[in-house]
């Protein structure tokens, strides 16, 4: 019996902190997300697929590495703690399961190796199956797509989307298409790029199994909100650690302000609520491979408990670093404001904890 | 109880409601700066900011208890008329005088202590919004423990030398004039050691760099001072008594970081969107939970804005009891709104999140703004931690932390 | 303009402290609630009757003082901050205000005039008309009740009881009847009565204009949220005051554990937290009598909000007192007992706050 | 990731399982003295508590790894062994053996570092429930202290004889042995001067006062020490080295306040009662802010039982850092508890406030009786204060409280 992240699973994690530790200052990427237009960095994202994060869950006959979602989970980790401005979630752990999950043969060879090889790169939009604010979502007749999809995920640079209408179903379109138009969104997370899609008599592919069952596509979403969860808890623990530091080491009043009782609880409060959320994931990760009638209410609970406290923690964290946690100077308000995206992306905490109920019953 | 103002002050109303309906949607021919601040409506009548501050003191409706010899209105300190103003002014949606750091500040810090020719010369410009001034407190190394800072002032013949540097001096950028704390006394013990001074930002050796904060929109700035020079008289009370001098108006800053009517509008605004935004086709307003929240947070609301009805009425019945009420109201006022800003991005779901110049940007992304912003005030004038040691040490008469052996 | 409480009404509620405080001391209290049988005093509800807390509200026609629900509530106040062993709630409050606002002019004088002159005392019970509990709730017909109130509210020593069915019509029943039976529940607490009225062809007289319209019984639900809220605001006062008297003297590692900031910030929340529900509680009973368009809303966020702020009271002050807190040597928990239980009479926190909402739309 | 047990353990389970099946329905001739304790289930067979005790001793479900010569099964230490005996008894409902803090505190201290005559003399009879251990560590003045103990032992002759107070001395009144800290060196370092004595209850000069609670039921104790006198070598360790020898076990029952396992086994209880109580004629559980609020309650329990396999994990796989993760369990673990028995009160309304033998009471009153016991368990053993002081200091090498200058 082993519980937490293999070997592998450590070293490969290890190398994506180090990678980033170079590559990826804080400076860096103020200097990135600054860029009006793409706030993502190319050059940073290479150097991701030179450690292979492409692959991790592309079965070996599509030549991908064929781990399990834990595996991602680690790596989602690492990307969260470093603020990394660089795509992930949707085009190589989405953008494969639904493919794996929903694709006919044929579909999985043509993207699966194509996502392997670099080729195509996935933006998915689910957001409406997820819940449809006002008069958004996308409709399918015709074998034409129709509509609006908000918050698509790394649509920009990609080749490929995935979007999906109301049923479920979902549906691989390409990005060049003149009947699509991609509108940036600017939220206050600039470490990431979410886009509004337009399509008008889009043409569409629908992935074969995805009119069978609504499965692929919750699988897609669950593994989603895995490694927002993962995220955050990357991006959370950065927080701590930088709110343990500078507490002591600042001194106010003759002494560092971590020797007076109200820091040192709020950092012990910190540590306590992050602590458990690790192996929360780890399990609803392991469970989304090894134990598929748990997985849903696992991955639920993982993303809204996680949403919670990191919402918390990024309060705290900020709170402890007094005046210099609000400047830009340290830059801890792009890990506030990775957290605050991972808890509405995806499904907000209480949409999400609704559905871990129905699944209940 | 009685929430009545009496006869007196109907009138006054009714004066004050004649005044707002004349100038009914007033927009200025020049913007505000402040990202929090109104440049007014439309329809109406058409005018400097400056105009309007004149029009405001001719009549009344600002500076209303400064002497007139300073270039106030003269009239009494009156507390209910103030309020009348302010309620009648935010009902008619009229904009109020301009504000800033020397009104609300520097005015009643040399009403109280500056000399004869320090109110002659910088009360009026002050008010008439010519002469706008920035802060300089804080320290990179004394923020809490504000009365541990560094920058020096030095007299020379005289002139006083002054040579450290500032933070979160906001409007530092657009101000002519600087009041701030200086260390003179270096002997001195920490808080005896200090002097207020006042410094004109156009002296040679002040640099001023723009402090961005993690809104990327509010103005902070850092202020450094090398070797600059300023004539010995720019001093409020005497060498030493700085300390004194600017804790005499600090506390009027608390009270009015986050008023509950002002938070009470954003609520009705948020349930108003509630109404409006829909999910899964059903009015967000419609949600159980959601709305749940926003009563919670409503009768949060309440209860502050009967509180603050209860300070009204302690100010003009003297002798009651509020010691504790008066420490409370930062606190409690900033982390509510804090709160509910958080709560309307939480109810729009990605869409709250959306930002600056973003595609479908609910109430002009002022809830995520604020949400920041907020934080930045809970945090700024005195953390919530440094609130509840007040709470707990001054109002309910705990015993002080021990001192500490130094090592 | 003056927000407050007279001098009237404080030097009423000065009056009500200080009997309770020489006749009701915690050790009396303790002897008074272990009886099994009926755990309220009648020698102190005597000593209150004295000073005429039954004639509060009533009419001076009727014989009574015709003061206002401030009034009331400065009293409830002090009853709370005394955890006082007596009736109030329901036969000086909420029974005149029904009677006042249902009762035809006959029953006005019948009624009114004698609980002024004590002959009659009223118990309460309903509250199956703010919420239905399985299969609780009375019925009317052919002039005769039947069904059980749960919860009826110092039904024990009551010479008569107000019943409520689910449309608001409230009738007088009398509680010698062989028709009513009265089952003792037994709370957590022993400082007040609570009761199971169960109904079998019960004679009832209806108070005439309750069938009317619900403004009556909503009036007298209302005035009785109020004192509820009220009560829970001494209540947590007297729990915070000892936690600080507690903090100064308890000394641990050779301090008073009020000087550690952890505590001293428990203590600091406390007083922020409950300083605001004054103002919101006497502003509450104002608008009931003054502000009729306001007194619902304000009622049912006096009742929930001042809920909430006094569980985290309770808490924390026993916190507070470390193990001392939590023993019987203090006494500590029949203000934490008292403060539960009014979070849950005539409505929790959450049923009570969608009646606000109700109010707005 | 690996979360099975592997083939040894199989057989182990099934070998469990059949044991459980054979005792299925067992009930005790004898009740239990522990409110929260099981007294059995029906059906099955019949016997004295101290007869399953000796059964689960000689099947190796109980005592597994203490040393046949003392008593016990002598096999090794193996913890998934122990879980799986943990896990099939819940499931089959089967009791376990009985605890206490002889079992769970003294067994342990004595093993580790009693001599070989008090090992012979006190582990065989405590473990199969003939000497019933009390424990006495906390007094009125050393709580959160507790090295401030003033209980005092002189050693005379041959004997200590001891004078002092303790208190929280749980089944002090069914015990026959305490467990003591005595200061008995007074001129040492306060944590220097304390003694580990074994005291017979039944000796002259012992008065115990029963404690009441704020639950009405809990018994605790205080427990009065006049001249009492026992033999000198009713000592563990060496004088002066109580501290590190209480230490030791100290450390083992924080961890087990508040399994996660229980916690969930509450949170599936209370949604059981959600789906029968009704208001207003629709189930509890359909009501949304309810619902929600037990969904919040299950992720945070969900969360600590991932948390727990991680912890065992780490004790079978060496060299896990886990050292912040095995701190926070009292911390959060009793809150958590807290918390959801309070949300079953909310959810039942005024019949949640329902107590002892009150008609209409769910679940036996256990929601609010807990809902108490656990806020004296959030206070007891370190309250929650101590609990943030150790987890920011030795988890997170945060800066001790500076000294106070002693008055």
């Amino acid at each position: 019996m082993y519980f937490g992240l293999s070997e592998e699973q450590s070293f490969f994690q290890d190398n994506v902190k180090k990678y980033l530790e170079e590559h990826a200052t804080i400076d860096k990427i103020k200097h990135i997300v600054s860029d009006d237009k793409n706030n993502l960095s190319a050059e940073i994202h290479q150097g991701l697929l030179n450690l292979g994060i492409n692959g991790l869950l592309i079965p070996e006959e599509f030549g991908g590495l064929e781990l399990d979602l834990l595996f991602a989970a680690s790596v989602s980790e690492a990307l969260g703690g470093g603020v990394s401005p660089t795509p992930f979630v949707a085009p190589y752990v989405m953008a494969p399961t639904a493919i794996k999950h929903a694709g006919s043969k044929i579909q999985q060879e043509n993207y699966l190796s194509k996502i392997a090889s670099n080729e195509y790169r996935f933006g998915v939009g689910f957001s409406e199956f997820i819940g449809k604010r006002n008069d958004t979502g996308i409709t399918f007749s015709d074998n034409k797509l129709n509509g609006r999809a908000m918050f698509a995920l790394d649509a920009n640079d990609a080749t490929h989307l995935l979007l999906a209408n109301e049923k479920g179903e979902i549906f691989v379109t390409e990005t060049k298409s003149s009947n699509m138009e991609i509108v940036n969104l600017t939220t206050v997370d600039k470490t990431r790029q979410y886009s509004e899609v337009i399509c008008k008599n889009l043409e569409a592919e629908m992935l074969e199994n995805s009119s069978v069952s609504e499965e692929p596509i919750l699988k897609a979403i669950d593994a989603g909100r895995i490694m927002l969860a993962a995220d955050s808890i990357g991006a959370s623990q950065t927080m701590v650690n930088k709110a343990v530091d500078y507490a002591k080491e600042r001194k106010q009043f003759g002494r560092p302000i971590g020797s007076f009782q109200a820091v040192k609880h709020m950092c012990a409060e910190m540590a306590a609520d992050l602590e458990p959320c690790y192996a929360l994931v780890w399990h609803a990760a392991h469970c989304h491979d090894h134990s598929p009638l748990e997985a849903r209410f696992m991955a639920c609970h993982a993303k809204a408990h996680v949403s919670e406290i990191s919402k918390g923690i990024a309060k705290k964290s900020t709170e402890v670093h007094g005046g210099m946690g609000f400047t830009d100077l340290l830059g801890l308000h792009y890990w506030f404001k990775r957290i605050g995206l991972n808890r509405q992306i995806l499904g907000s905490p209480e949409l999400v904890r609704e559905e871990a109920y129905r699944t209940q019953i | 109880m009685n929430l009545e103002y009496g006869p007196k002050y109907q009138d006054f109303t009714k004066e004050v409601q004649s005044f707002c309906k004349k100038y009914e949607g007033i927009s200025f021919t020049d913007g505000s700066n402040n990202p929090l601040g109104s440049s007014g409506g439309s329809g109406g009548p058409q005018m400097s900011r400056s105009e309007w501050q004149k029009i405001l003191i001719e009549n009344g409706f600002f500076a209303r208890s400064v002497p007139k010899e300073y270039g106030g209105y003269g009239g009494e300190e009156d507390i209910l008329k103030s309020r009348i103003i302010a309620t009648e002014f935010s009902k008619s949606k009229i904009p109020g005088a301009m504000g800033g750091q020397g009104i609300d500040m520097l005015v009643p810090t040399l009403l109280e202590m500056g000399t004869e020719e320090q109110k002659q010369a910088y009360i009026e410009p002050t008010l008439y919004g010519e002469m706008i001034w920035c802060q300089g407190y804080s320290e990179p190394n004394a923020g809490s423990d504000l009365a541990s800072l560094q920058t020096k002032g030095e007299l020379v013949g005289d002139e006083w030398i002054i040579n450290g540097q500032k933070i979160w001096t906001s409007t530092a950028q657009y101000s002519q004039m600087c009041f701030c704390l200086v260390r003179t006394e270096p002997d001195a013990p920490k808080h005896a050691g200090i002097s207020y001074l006042l410094i004109p930002m156009d002296t040679p050796g002040i640099e001023i760099r723009p402090l961005v904060d993690m809104t990327l929109k509010a103005g902070f700035n850092e202020v450094f001072f090398t070797d600059v020079k300023i004539p010995a008289s720019n001093i409020v009370g005497k060498r030493g008594e700085g300390w004194a001098v600017a804790n005499a108006t600090l506390g009027h800053e608390r009270g009015s970081l986050a008023p509950p009517d002002a938070t009470m509008n954003r609520v009705n605004m948020l349930m108003q969107l509630m109404k409006e935004e829909t999910l899964d086709g059903k009015p967000l307003i419609e949600h159980p939970i959601y709305r749940d929240r926003l009563m919670q947070i409503q009768g949060k609301v309440l209860a502050q804005q009967s509180h603050a009805l209860r300070l009204l009425s302690a100010k003009l019945n003297p002798g009651t009891d509020v010691k504790i009420g008066k420490m409370i109201q930062k606190l409690t006022g900033t982390e509510l709104r804090h709160e509910l800003e958080g709560l309307a991005i939480d109810v729009m779901g990605e869409v709250g999140t959306l930002y600056e110049d973003s595609p479908h940007l609910r109430n002009d992304g002022t809830w995520q703004f604020i949400y920041m912003y907020f934080l930045g005030l809970i945090i700024g004038g005195g953390t919530s931690q440094i609130q509840k040691n007040i709470i707990a040490e001054r109002g309910l008469g705990m015993p002080k932390e021990p001192k500490v052996e130094r090592a």
